[in-house]
């Protein structure tokens, strides 16, 4: 790089630490930014997020990349890597990240026509929007392509019968990005990439009780809901295209899960006490620790390669891989902090147990969806060998 | 499965006809919608005394048959299967092993009957803190004129809210202050200076922390053997636990088999994906090399070997390894609805954990194998 | 077991030992059969392993359940049990093991005709001939059935051209049992099972080289070997069953293999020294060595179960379970023997290093081969998916 | 790979174009059938310092290109890949981070300039017993009227027999008689008192047990920095060590790759069973996480970064493990012909564990990581 692109850099830096400076709410710092993405109720409880959210959208900086048109600042790459350095520093994160933001508006960029991108990236950008995905159906889950949800022209409108499961926080979405067979003679030839209005009628929701006693994934029954002709993104029967890309931005996001934690080795000290040298005292939990503070580091150094050798552009195979290891790592972490919590682990509610005992063991009991949502770790591992490895498929079938 | 007496494979047999037809997984959901904090239900726990489960160890003169460890593996192995709650490990394993072996004559009289009748349900009080550590218990017994007084928390005793007599584990102070070991009490539930607090935790268990506030006791309310006594008791309960632990965990593999079998994706039976079957295949000698270990440690209690310490932390640390490993598979290979509180696979993960953690998890198993070993 | 049964028993185990005390030479207690089992020159070497075999087979124990006719001493299933037992007990084996008695002779019992046992049975018995197996083929190993081996029916004889690979002990072998094709339209139903005298004509035997340095597996190259008619066992096509049931035989036998092995406890210590605690001083290693001393444990206990349920008649579908742990604790071993070792397991030859972490050194490189002969892993474990696990082949293939 | 500069990016693809056009494999195998002793061939390492590489660590002003430790990976990523035998890392890297970080300007200027070139071969030595032991040194240089007397035995000693100059790992005796902590010493191979003896290894690096017995040395023979300056040398031999471990994985994986894509069984390319798939998809993440960590490792010790000592211990951890079971699914994957002499496999095999144990194995670096990191 020339030095002419260098200080400029460094000047949009020195601006963006600035800002952040006079802008970024400090009660925010170093906070998980999940529960706030993932739960209208959690972020509506805290003002503070509500003006850290108004004053980034204010910015264009709720979408930083997107044109200053449909509700970004038109941010090049780099400069959107230094944003996301900036903030990194002091803690700080985008508060208007939501499946909307990170997954169906880049995807409508690409495939979306100048009317849909109008009318429907704005609210993204602006956060007055969110978005739900209805991809998954019972019968369809790994094989996502066999989805029978229907999906025919009536003439003015679509008419749309079916269900979909696993629809994240569908009881508090706006709008509903959704696969539909439009063809049933083929498979994935027969899908479409349809927008639909959570309000029209028709249209059912009921949450899903996980073991870890979390509901906010839904079953969404749909039944002769119209939606507008317009609401179609891209042709007919081309939604896999659009979908497969959608996807390839979950996997992202999501490989981005929990990327840096801090180490566990003052929690274990704390519930385990030390040894004659000052080393934690259960010596087979500390090898476990010690193996699980590495693979954690190294994760964290893949994950910023990836986005280093991405250069910011486009998405590389790394995905599934990355997704694989971080699903691992992230599990490995719950089993250990159970463990080193040992029987104060064990507990669902009430009293003899801290909020945080009580927290870590929903975690724990919540991290076996991480290899199994967003694509289980096993289509993952079918990707990495045929997509990144080139093993060959079964011949004869 | 070792080979069996007559008396023994009617016995398992038993076990296993019961649980069909009057506990299944529903049983135990339906435990958990009530949801009283005494973490069984008297009825079934009658049942299993009238089918005379709750005095296999007991001495036929005290009303028991003395089947012996392996004899009530059986019984566990098939419990587990389905979930079963019961204060069975705590009260006719535990505490009946307690009894036996530094009981008195007349403390036997008093409470093995009672408890091989089911009449009588009750519970060993040993763990303190965040895991089990019986070498470090703060929990005293001091010496007085009177007999002894008894102060100190234990945490958890599980279907501790519902017994009623709990057996537990204090150091013995002299009255000269100084210190006589590990003794085991034995407490009636309704003492003055006993406080109970119920648990909610993930698993149904009747878990409790109990206090003991200047609890007074007689002379003679203490069991021979000290700490001595104290292991030999916990060993029992921990190969009787790992039989359970392993009949719960051969039923989540099973269950799991069963969905590979019938469940499809891309075209396909899953369960005719070479991957998943590998790590079926892996699971399987899992299982295989933990039923061993837990046979061989049950019938080195009945033979009273020397190995038999090392032989039970062998059993234990493999059945809280597999099972963990098993339950954690059984909810990948399900995907999503594995997730769901629906669906039974939750409930067995959660079992996993807590059986795991209790009379020592895998670690612990681990470090006492390795002790006992010379490593 | 009624009484009179038992106290026969008792009766059958004190005459065993007493002619155990009389007859097995001391030097030889406790001592690993196996470089005898592989070894013609080993065996040689040792005059007191020549005196033990010569007294065994003299007592017909060379096979102990084999008719007297064979050269055996017909005991039933339940006193060859009692026997292995006796021999443990004073660290004695079984010295006339060999392919020929533990893998040819009892499928030899099921599958050949009276003549055909009478000529080949008692020379095994008797330990008078080393056979060597013929089955896999350069293009052949893990499907085993897709052997190109021609044996073509030359009037008086068979013809007899291909080349076998991976046959132990070729070399030093009389006679090689061996799988040929008859019938190249069909794969399994093609195959037939020919016994061939290594001193025929147009028979090549080439050594392989191991890169632990061994050299008893060979290539052996067939050049219009003729064979007798009557040496085929069977009916022709019909040797693919005869072969998958010695080759049951065969894991069963490499099941066994390592069953127990003294602890590491001591050498590691040795090497690694101790902690202020006495406990074996690198933590990383003391675990590793503690998780693989139980897994030993479980898996001689696993051992003793399966011969046990199978009550010593016929074979149970857990040899190829037992195969695979067997084959994986002793891997598991042989590393950390080297893992312990250290810079000292890293000895080809000569000054420096003594004879026994030589021996570790060369142990830990052959070991990886017990995951691929006899069936490899991934044969083992397929195996168990569809034959104890029930589960389904792939459909459309 | 990390985003490299201009120069980075030449230096790896001409050691990537020389080691396919002069170093393959092959090569390796001529070296182990000559087996001088030497373990490495005079002829490739001098086509290497005509590359410059022998000088990518020493300074410009003594003939060197001070490209840094990713620099000198890069190339030693390459090399590895082949199993290309040289004293390049403990000449080029050990013994040139120790006159650089530790030697005066006349000890530079005497071997710098003659390492930097090729003409002197130098190793570095340091381990006396069956594992890499950095602070239990027994190896002694008394300070003597005229300097120091060196006595202690030294062993595997790689790339000794045919050394110039070692670099020697020593506790340093006051006169007085008190200790001073380690030093590194210069020792020049021909002094009077040093005895070499062959080792015959697995793999030729040319190790040797190396005597010395009242080697006597001049005052100014010790270099600036005692146990601070090993570390510091020996994080620079383990992170190039770590890289070049990471270059030969990645060869075995591919190589495998290759076959997995063309060897037929059951009528099926074997690439095409999941169960192999997804093992060959798991060794993919731990090449990738290992690739980070390496490359971190590098990155952070030409930062002179605080954390790099555990960023190093992290990197040779995970290059060991990955390495090692890379090698042994390159065996598996290939079944029987991966254990035959005349297969590759078995170099890559062997290499790995001797690559692990080199500069302390990968239970050495996790037991250091979690000491850095206060487990």
């Amino acid at each position: 790089m020339n030095d002419v692109v260098i200080s400029q850099d460094q000047a949009f830096a020195a601006e963006v630490a600035h800002w952040l400076a006079e802008n970024f709410p400090p009660s925010l710092a170093h906070k998980n930014p999940y529960p706030y993405i993932n739960d209208a109720e959690v972020a509506a409880a805290d003002p503070d997020y509500g003006v850290w959210l108004e004053r980034i959208i204010a910015k264009g900086w709720g979408a930083p990349t997107w044109a200053v048109e449909y509700g970004g600042a038109g941010l090049t790459p780099a400069q959107d890597k230094i944003l996301a350095r900036e903030m990194a520093k002091i803690g700080a994160f985008n508060p208007n990240r939501s499946y909307g933001q990170m997954m169906l508006g880049p995807t409508l960029l690409e495939y979306a026509n100048d009317e849909q991108k109008a009318r429907f990236l704005p609210p993204i950008a602006r956060g007055q929007v969110r978005w739900c995905q209805g991809f998954s159906e019972p019968g369809a889950g790994s094989d996502l392509a066999s989805l029978q949800t229907r999906c025919v022209d009536d003439g003015d409108a679509w008419l749309v019968n079916g269900q979909k499961i696993w629809t994240s926080n569908a009881h508090q979405a706006d709008w509903c990005f959704c696969l539909v067979r439009t063809d049933t003679s083929r498979k994935q030839g027969g899908i479409s990439f349809l927008l639909i209005d959570m309000r029209s009628p028709g249209i059912e929701v009921r949450p899903i009780v996980l073991i870890s006693g979390t509901r906010h994934f839904c079953e969404v029954f749909l039944t002769d809901v119209r939606v507008p002709k317009e609401n179609l993104i891209g042709e007919i029967n081309r939604g896999w295209e659009i979908a497969k890309r959608l996807l390839q931005y979950e996997r992202d996001s999501l490989a981005g899960n929990r990327a840096e934690l801090p180490g566990l080795a003052e929690v274990a000290k704390t519930y385990l006490g030390v040894d004659e040298r000052g080393r934690i005292a259960d010596p087979v939990l500390r090898q476990r620790l010690i193996g699980h503070a590495m693979r954690a580091e190294a994760y964290g150094q893949t994950f910023r390669r990836v986005q280093d050798e991405s250069r910011g552009g486009g998405l590389s195979t790394a995905v599934s891989v990355l997704k694989n290891l971080g699903a691992s790592v992230s599990q490995e972490r719950a089993e250990l902090v159970l463990d080193i919590v040992g029987n104060h682990g064990l507990g669902w509610a009430g009293d003899g147990f801290s909020e945080d005992e009580i927290e870590a063991t929903r975690a724990w009991l919540h991290s076996r969806a991480y290899s199994i949502y967003g694509g289980s770790q096993e289509i993952q591992n079918n990707i990495i060998a045929k997509r990144v490895l080139g093993l060959p498929d079964m011949a004869g079938r | 499965m070792a080979r069996l007496s007559e008396e023994q494979t009617m016995l398992r047999d038993a076990a296993a006809d019961w649980v069909r037809e009057c506990a299944l997984v529903t049983e135990f959901r339906r435990l958990r919608e009530i949801d009283d904090g005494t973490g069984y239900s008297t009825e079934l726990y009658a049942a299993m005394a009238q089918m005379g489960w709750t005095g296999i160890l007991v001495p036929e003169r005290h009303g028991g048959s003395e089947f012996g460890c392996l004899g009530m593996g059986l019984v566990l192995e098939q419990l587990g299967r389905q979930l079963v709650a019961s204060p069975l490990l705590d009260s006719a394993v535990a505490v009946v092993s307690a009894l036996v072996l530094g009981g008195s004559e007349s403390q036997q009289q008093r409470w093995l009957p009672r408890i091989a009748s089911g009449e009588a349900a009750a519970t060993l009080a040993v763990d303190e803190g965040t895991r089990h550590a019986p070498h470090a218990i703060a929990t005293t017994a001091a010496r007085t004129a009177q007999g002894w007084r008894l102060d100190g928390t234990k945490r958890p005793v599980s279907h501790a809210m519902a017994a009623d007599l709990l057996v537990v584990a204090a150091r013995m102070v002299a009255q000269d202050g100084t210190s006589a070991g590990t003794g085991l009490f034995l407490v009636d539930a309704a003492a003055d200076g006993l406080h109970r607090t119920r648990l909610h935790e993930i698993e149904p268990r009747g878990a409790a922390i109990v206090e003991f506030d200047g609890v007074t006791l007689a002379p003679d309310d203490v069991l021979e053997g000290g700490d001595e006594l104290l292991e030999r008791v916990l060993d029992r309960a921990r190969a009787c636990a790992a039989m359970e632990m392993l009949g719960a965990a051969q039923q989540a593999f099973e269950t799991t088999l069963e969905y590979l079998k019938v469940r499809t994706q891309f075209g396909q039976i899953i369960g005719a994906f070479q991957a998943l079957q590998h790590r079926a295949a892996a699971l399987y000698g899992e299982l295989e090399l933990t039923r061993s270990a837990v046979e061989a440690a049950l019938q080195a209690l009945d033979a009273d070997a020397g190995d038999a310490p090392a032989k039970v932390s062998l059993a234990k640390a493999l059945a809280g390894e597999t099972f963990r490993n098993v339950v954690a598979e059984m909810i990948q290979l399900h995907g999503g609805i594995g997730m769901t509180e629906e669906h039974d696979a939750g409930l067995y993960f959660k079992r996993a954990r807590t059986a795991d953690a209790n009379y020592g998890d895998a670690a612990f198993h681990r470090e006492r194998y390795g002790a006992l070993h010379g490593y």
